[in-house]
């Protein structure tokens, strides 16, 4: 049926099988979705923000996402302006995560407003002053980028290069992509700063205010490079988890290595600054403004061990384990340590948005907790449904992996055979 | 001559009676709490706190502290972060404006916030039927999904304004009005006026060595002073300091 | 060749509905309940706008006058014209407030005070509300049915635009409320 | 033949066009604007401001206020500034009162005729028929007393008087001894307590510290049911910290009345005739005179009362339920005249819905705060409901008597008395009663003034006199509005924040091991009522703390202790 869309020389499982595998996400999606329009008919009521706790999951859910999907923008950066040519190998499935987390990021923020019918003013009348003016024209710049990255790749597609013009136009853009991965580095830089800035200038929140070098408060740049190391590790996983489901050989084996020593270098570079970082806020930045470092770590459960989580735990370990060359040749350690990078970067989007919250700042201010409701949880899960589902098209029809074709022709004939039979989820 | 009006509120005088919140959900159209609201998401412009000096009963002491917008007039937090100019600062009178019909709700200036002085709409404004009746006239019908806080009662400031017009009296501030909580307090423990007129009773009792701002140190310069001669109350202006018993139950 | 047409075909099909067919589609269109003449009261009556159009002693604007200033002449039929007999016969007797639609209700979060514009600053009526005091009859009443404001209401722009000159622009509180 | 491409381009040229034309642009602004006005969404009605002046009914304090009104509609209310007795201040019930008429639990209409048959089928069997009414002193009181005069047997019976009807001059006092009396917080009249609180000394003696000993200079915590002994302790010289204060006088004790001990303090250091004085109430008209006599509800016999008709539209003094039913003959018919379902219409056959303030004209006796005998109007603002009735004119038409002017005529009676002073609100100038005419002083009184008694030159000390004293209980009720009803906006107040507690609402010591939000119930020897728990560590273990209430005064009213327990 959909043989003619799958790319030549590539095996994909049969269309039922898709189908089977496309089910429980399409019905993840469409419960989320049900979530997400009771929150934008009946207003953000349905959640359980509050004064107070003005941000919750979905503040923390776009920014750790935002910083997985970072992978694309580094990947671009260190293939197309670093020349390191054996990433072509990933690119086009980073740009797939890209596009799915910044589009996800995006739709949760227009269901995180009170007014999303009034979203576009932030482009009419800009405040530039505001981070969060940087971040939203950042990101929706970035998007129009990332889908222009995107077209390529579809325009690869079997059938789509039938049509001439077609094959014109995806040429025409391919001499583009090099201006395009620039700009869209560029971007991409700098609001994955804007989004730490974003905290860093709260000067009326001691716990997440950091002083500044040049326009921006050191989030700005920790955010960065923090999230400059997780995207080559959230790559590296993802090429993992789809070579596993569909039961393929997508990439060299020499490419995870390259992810893994670049995600480690950039990570023992966030440890370091992040280090620093703490220490000056701890000692300088907070007690100038009246808040004793110490405090704020004395309320449950938000004690130093988060702190030493964040830096140490999925900080330094992991970074330690990337950089050495025998370690990070066994696969086992690879993937663990760049599953505790993300929880790492994870952690600190956390700390930023929620435990900022939950500090109070007044001597009379109780400590809040709050739990997302199940609407929260459910539009969080649309993301989470929309990206696996995006991504599986695109595996299916499109070529994600450029080196699997090649993979398969090198592979032994009795694979070939065992291949056939168990022919792949996908 | 711009004007800079600000508050003074003696709390040795509060005894906490509420007669300000609630004169304030009357003078800007606030509806009563929806149905599942509660001291976290309701609409309170100003707010009663009942603190105390954290020891044990019979050593137990407790004041009540009205917090309102402090409205700040250095790098103005909330000011500073809204995306789409939602919040700005009027040269002329120093008071902080938040434009609900501006505002998308995206809820960062109240994160910005350390007095926790800005609110949220989150359900759509109702009154009792027949209520809607008692509405005032000049101050705009609320909305849901933006954020709001306390303008000094813009409402009645623009009608000092326009009754000077109508006298034929010259556009300058400070013009004649006081605000609903200020007005409503029984106690007279709120003061308001121009800070920068040295005449002015708030000017005097401002620079009173028993005056103090909350969180000074954070460098925003809030225009509402607090005044207690109780050194225990004083204490609240000072960032929270865990363990001490501080903890706020009621208020 | 044949592209180029189809497409620049296309393209001034949309450019027509926009610019034509939307406005009128857009615009719900309603008649004032009486066809009154700002001309004739203006020539006849020789009155200037403020005869009707009063401040109250409070120094608010009153706006459109109500039926009991029309009443004040119009207590019967002064003239035999067909807007007079509806006037008198529909308003007038069963004492009836005429719904008249106010081209330039602003909407209710702004504070326009008249007080401040034509007493302080001294300007004419003229100046926002155009030639309306001297014209003959009534204009339809044209509102967007989205936003239910007038189509004639005067535009932030506009205000922005004039305080700005006049370097009274300071902040959205000055006239937001 | 036109192929898919063909659509493409047209398709293309369209999204062109559209885009250089006014209409995507103009929808997108629309989308904003709608969001500013979107439907359902109340617009205020616009017109000319008036002021209107007024006096509030809510409570016996009667303070003055200035409603600011659209066109006849009041939208706030303020106080009146310069006032002698209210002095510009007034409570936050007060400041929302108008809200009331469109309370969503109001009381609306009521079996008029039943409860008429009923009555008079009551009284036609012979049975005594009684008007019980919270707000004595009012000119309805006196057209209940004369209603009963005219009826056989017919009983006025009214709850225990304050002070025994004398009144407290605060102004006079230097030290002001409370036995947990809220002095500062609903006792009399805010503004005159404001007023007079720059002069006096407080020392609170409370177990809790309540708004007023928070603000007293002088707290002494004690165990509940404690505050008697301490008493008698400084009666009898002990405590001499305390004894030394009171050196300082004028002093005022303030307690529970039925105490001996509060009344021997007084006493002791010379209140009587100081700051406890005797008051001249307004004067009524001669025909009035034979009105049937002011009796307490607990002087009325056992089963004696055969019809009780009950007005609580005054809020005052509430008489718990039990008590009042002893007084009641077993086939008794009870009307209640109210606004709420939440008062003595919980017990009674027939609840009639009456006007609230500011529907209903009425006036407000002097405060227990008022040296000096008082006139004062609440005025009509809003028009009351059509299904509402007038409990004065009911009772009045039951008993066969003309009081539908009786307002003018006491007005008129004190314009003959020559009396004292009216102090007009609008300009808050005072002019001699002498220099009125009667109907210039109706009036002024209807545009709002209030009419102020000299006070007496040959006035005589008060003798307090001790009641059968009842034990001190652990619950400290802190006032709810004594109106059942309270504007909605309290929700600031009770939901969105905990400033004052809500009904059905218990403070209680973190300690004592309930956790916040449970639900409990209150339990006396009365019975017992379902509560929330708000744990305020500012409570000392043993005490309860929660707001009044119909219901809550039924169960606390005569209950020496009670206690909290799961439910």
């Amino acid at each position: 049926m959909d043989k003619e869309f799958i790319t030549r020389g590539v095996k994909r499982c049969s269309g039922g099988k898709f189908l089977l595998w496309l089910t429980p996400w399409a019905l993840l999606l469409a419960f989320g979705l049900y979530s997400a329009a009771l929150v934008l008919i009946k207003g953000l009521n349905q959640t359980n923000m509050d004064n107070r706790f003005a941000f919750g999951l979905w503040i923390f859910l776009d920014l750790t996402v935002i910083a997985l999907g970072a992978g694309a923008f580094f990947t671009g950066f260190l293939l197309y302006i670093l020349k390191i040519d054996d990433l072509k190998a990933v690119i086009n499935s980073a740009v797939v995560i890209g596009l799915v987390c910044y589009s996800g990021a995006v739709c949760v923020l227009a269901v995180d407003v009170g007014q999303p019918l009034r979203a576009w003013f932030t482009f009419w009348y800009p405040n530039v002053h505001s981070m969060l003016t940087e971040v939203t024209f950042c990101i929706s710049c970035y998007l129009t980028v990332l889908a222009i990255e995107y077209l390529p790749i579809v325009l690869k597609n079997r059938r789509l290069r039938e049509v001439p013009s077609m094959l014109v136009f995806e040429h025409e853009l391919h001499k583009l992509i090099y201006v395009l991965a620039g700009v869209g580095t560029f971007l991409s830089f700098f609001h994955q700063g804007s989004l730490g800035g974003l905290y860093g200038v709260l000067r009326g929140r001691p716990f997440a205010f950091r002083e500044g070098l040049a326009l921006w408060p050191s989030t700005f740049f920790l955010f960065i490079i923090s999230a400059a190391a997780v995207g080559p590790s959230f790559i590296l996983l993802t090429t993992w988890l789809v070579e596993k489901i569909s039961r393929k050989k997508l990439v060299k084996p020499e490419v995870p290595g390259l992810l893994a020593r670049v995600s480690g270098l950039m990570l023992a570079v966030y440890v370091l600054a992040k280090t620093v970082d703490t220490l000056v806020w701890l000692n300088r930045t907070s007690p100038d403004r009246g808040f004793q470092g110490w405090q704020y770590y004395s309320w449950r459960p938000f004690g130093t061990w988060i702190l030493f989580a964040e830096i140490v735990a999925f900080g330094l370990v992991p970074a330690l384990i990337l950089l050495s060359p025998k370690l990070r040749a066994h696969a086992g350690w690879r993937l663990s340590a760049a599953a505790m990078a993300c929880c790492g970067v994870a952690l600190n989007r956390f700390v930023m948005t929620v435990q900022t919250l939950a500090l109070p700042t007044l001597s009379f201010d109780p400590f809040m907790s709050y739990y997302p409701s199940w609407q929260e949880v459910g539009t969080f899960l649309a993301v989470v449904a929309y990206g696996v589902l995006v991504y599986s098209f695109s595996f299916r029809y499109f070529q994600l992996f450029p080196q699997e074709r090649d993979l398969r022709v090198q592979a032994p004939p009795q694979r070939e055979e065992s291949e056939l039979v168990t022919a792949g989820r996908y | 001559m711009n004007a800079r009006y600000g508050m003074t509120i003696d709390i040795d005088r509060c005894n906490g009676c509420g007669a300000c919140m609630v004169a304030c959900a009357v003078e800007n159209n606030i509806p009563p709490a929806h149905a599942g609201a509660n001291d976290r998401k309701g609409l309170t412009w100003i707010r009663v706190y009942k603190v105390d000096n954290g020891k044990e009963y019979p050593e137990r002491r407790s004041a009540f502290v009205p917090v309102l917008c402090q409205q700040c007039g250095n790098e103005t937090p909330c000011a500073h972060v809204c995306p789409q100019q939602a919040v700005d600062v009027d040269p002329k009178t120093g008071v902080v404006g938040q434009m609900p019909e501006r505002c998308l709700g995206c809820r960062y200036c109240m994160a910005a916030c350390p007095y926790h002085a800005r609110y949220f709409n989150w359900w759509d404004p109702a009154w009792p039927k027949g209520m809607e009746k008692t509405l005032n006239p000049s101050v705009a019908p609320r909305m849901r999904g933006v954020v709001e806080k306390c303008n000094f009662c813009h409402g009645r400031w623009h009608e000092a304004r326009e009754r000077a017009a109508a006298n034929g009296l010259a556009a300058s501030e400070p013009v004649d009005y006081v605000p609903a909580c200020v007005e409503a307090c029984p106690a007279g423990a709120i003061r308001f006026g121009n800070l920068n007129d040295s005449t002015s009773e708030v000017a005097h009792k401002s620079k009173e060595p028993d005056s103090f701002r909350l969180l000074e140190k954070l460098g925003t310069d809030p225009k509402i002073y607090y005044h207690s001669k109780r050194d225990w109350v004083k204490t609240i202006a000072e960032a929270p300091r865990p363990g001490a018993g501080k903890e706020n139950v009621r208020g | 060749m044949r592209g180029t047409i189809l497409f620049l075909a296309g393209l001034t099909a949309a450019l027509g509905a926009g610019w034509i067919a939307f406005p009128k589609v857009l615009y719900r269109h309603s008649p004032q309940p009486v066809d009154f003449s700002h001309k004739v009261h203006a020539e006849k009556a020789g009155q200037k706008c403020e005869d009707c159009h009063a401040f109250r002693d409070d120094g608010s604007f009153a706006g459109i006058p109500s039926l009991e200033k029309c009443s004040g002449c119009h207590a019967a039929a002064m003239g035999t014209t067909a807007a007079e007999k509806n006037f008198i016969e529909h308003y007038v007797t069963p004492n009836r407030e005429p719904e008249w639609q106010d081209y330039a209700q602003q909407p209710e979060n702004v504070w326009f005070s008249h007080a401040t514009h034509v007493k302080r600053a001294s300007m004419k009526c003229e100046t926002c509300h155009g030639s309306i005091g001297s014209a003959g009859t009534l204009p339809a009443y044209r509102v967007d049915p989205v936003s239910g404001y007038s189509r004639d209401v005067m535009s932030m722009d506009a205000c922005v635009n004039c305080h700005w000159q006049k370097g009274t622009e300071h902040s959205c509180l000055d006239c937001h409320k | 033949m036109t192929t898919r491409r063909d659509l493409f381009k047209i398709a293309g040229g369209a999204a062109v066009g559209a885009l250089l034309t006014p209409a995507p642009w103009r929808m997108i602004t629309d989308g904003a604007l709608w969001s500013e006005n979107w439907p359902g969404i109340p617009r205020p009605a616009r017109g000319e401001i008036r002021a209107k002046f007024t006096n509030c009914t809510l409570c016996p304090a009667g303070c003055a206020m200035k409603a600011r009104c659209v066109g006849d509609q009041p939208i706030s209310i303020a106080g009146v500034a310069g006032h002698p007795l209210s002095h510009g201040a007034l409570c936050p019930y007060g400041i929302a009162g108008h809200h009331l008429p469109y309370h969503p639990e109001r009381l609306l209409s009521g079996a008029v005729e039943d409860a008429a048959a009923a009555i008079k089928k009551g009284i036609g069997e012979g049975g005594r028929i009684a008007v019980f009414d919270t707000r004595p002193g009012r000119t309805a009181s006196w057209t209940y007393r004369r209603a009963m005069a005219s009826l056989p047997g017919g009983l006025y019976l009214r709850p225990e008087a304050a002070l025994n009807g004398d009144a407290v001059d605060l102004s006079a006092a230097r030290t002001v001894l409370s036995f947990g009396v809220p002095l500062l917080d609903g006792w009399g009249t805010p503004g005159n307590v404001i007023q007079a609180r720059g002069n006096f000394r407080l020392i609170q003696v409370e177990a809790i510290e309540s708004r007023t000993a928070a603000m007293a200079d002088v707290w002494l915590p004690t165990n509940p049911g404690e505050e008697r002994a301490i008493a008698s302790l400084i009666l009898n010289g002990g405590m001499d910290h305390i004894a030394r204060e009171l050196e300082d006088g004028p002093v005022l004790v303030l307690g529970p009345e039925d105490w001996p001990e509060i009344v021997e303090l007084n006493r002791k250091y010379g209140a009587l005739g100081r700051t406890i004085v005797s008051r001249r109430d307004a004067p009524v008209p001669d025909t009035w005179k034979d009105a049937a006599p002011e009796m307490e509800w607990a002087d009325a016999a056992e089963g004696s009362i055969r019809v009780l008709l009950i007005d609580e539209t005054a809020p005052g003094a509430y008489v718990p339920w039990h008590s009042i039913e002893t007084r009641l003959s077993r086939d008794a018919v009870v009307v209640a005249f109210t606004a709420t379902r939440d008062g003595y219409a919980r017990h009674a056959q027939f609840a009639l819905a009456t006007a609230v303030f500011p529907e209903a004209l009425d006036d407000i006796p002097a405060a227990v705060d008022s040296p000096a005998g008082v006139f004062r109007l609440s005025t009509s603002m809003v028009p009351s409901a059509a299904w509402t009735i007038d409990p004065a004119m009911f009772i009045a038409q039951l008993a066969g008597i003309d009081a539908a002017s009786a307002l003018r005529d006491r007005a008129d009676a004190i314009c003959r008395s020559a009396r004292g002073n009216v102090f007009h609100y609008a300009d808050q100038k005072s002019t001699p009663m002498k220099a009125m005419k009667a109907d210039a002083f109706w009036k002024s009184l209807n545009e709002g003034a209030c009419w102020i008694d000299d006070l007496d030159p040959k006035a005589h000390a008060p003798q307090l006199v001790a009641r059968a004293a009842t034990r001190a209980s652990n619950v400290s009720l802190v006032e709810t509005c004594g109106a059942g009803l309270v504007s909605p906006l309290f929700s600031k107040l009770h939901e969105e924040s905990h400033v004052r507690l809500a009904r059905h609402e218990i403070a209680l010591n973190p300690a004592v091991g309930f956790c916040d939000g449970e639900r409990v119930a209150l339990q006396t020897d009365c019975g017992r009522i379902a509560m929330t728990v708000l744990l305020d560590p500012s409570i000392p273990p043993g005490s309860i703390q929660t707001a009044t209430g119909a219901d809550v005064l039924d169960l606390c009213g005569g209950a020496t202790g009670a206690k909290v327990v799961r439910i």
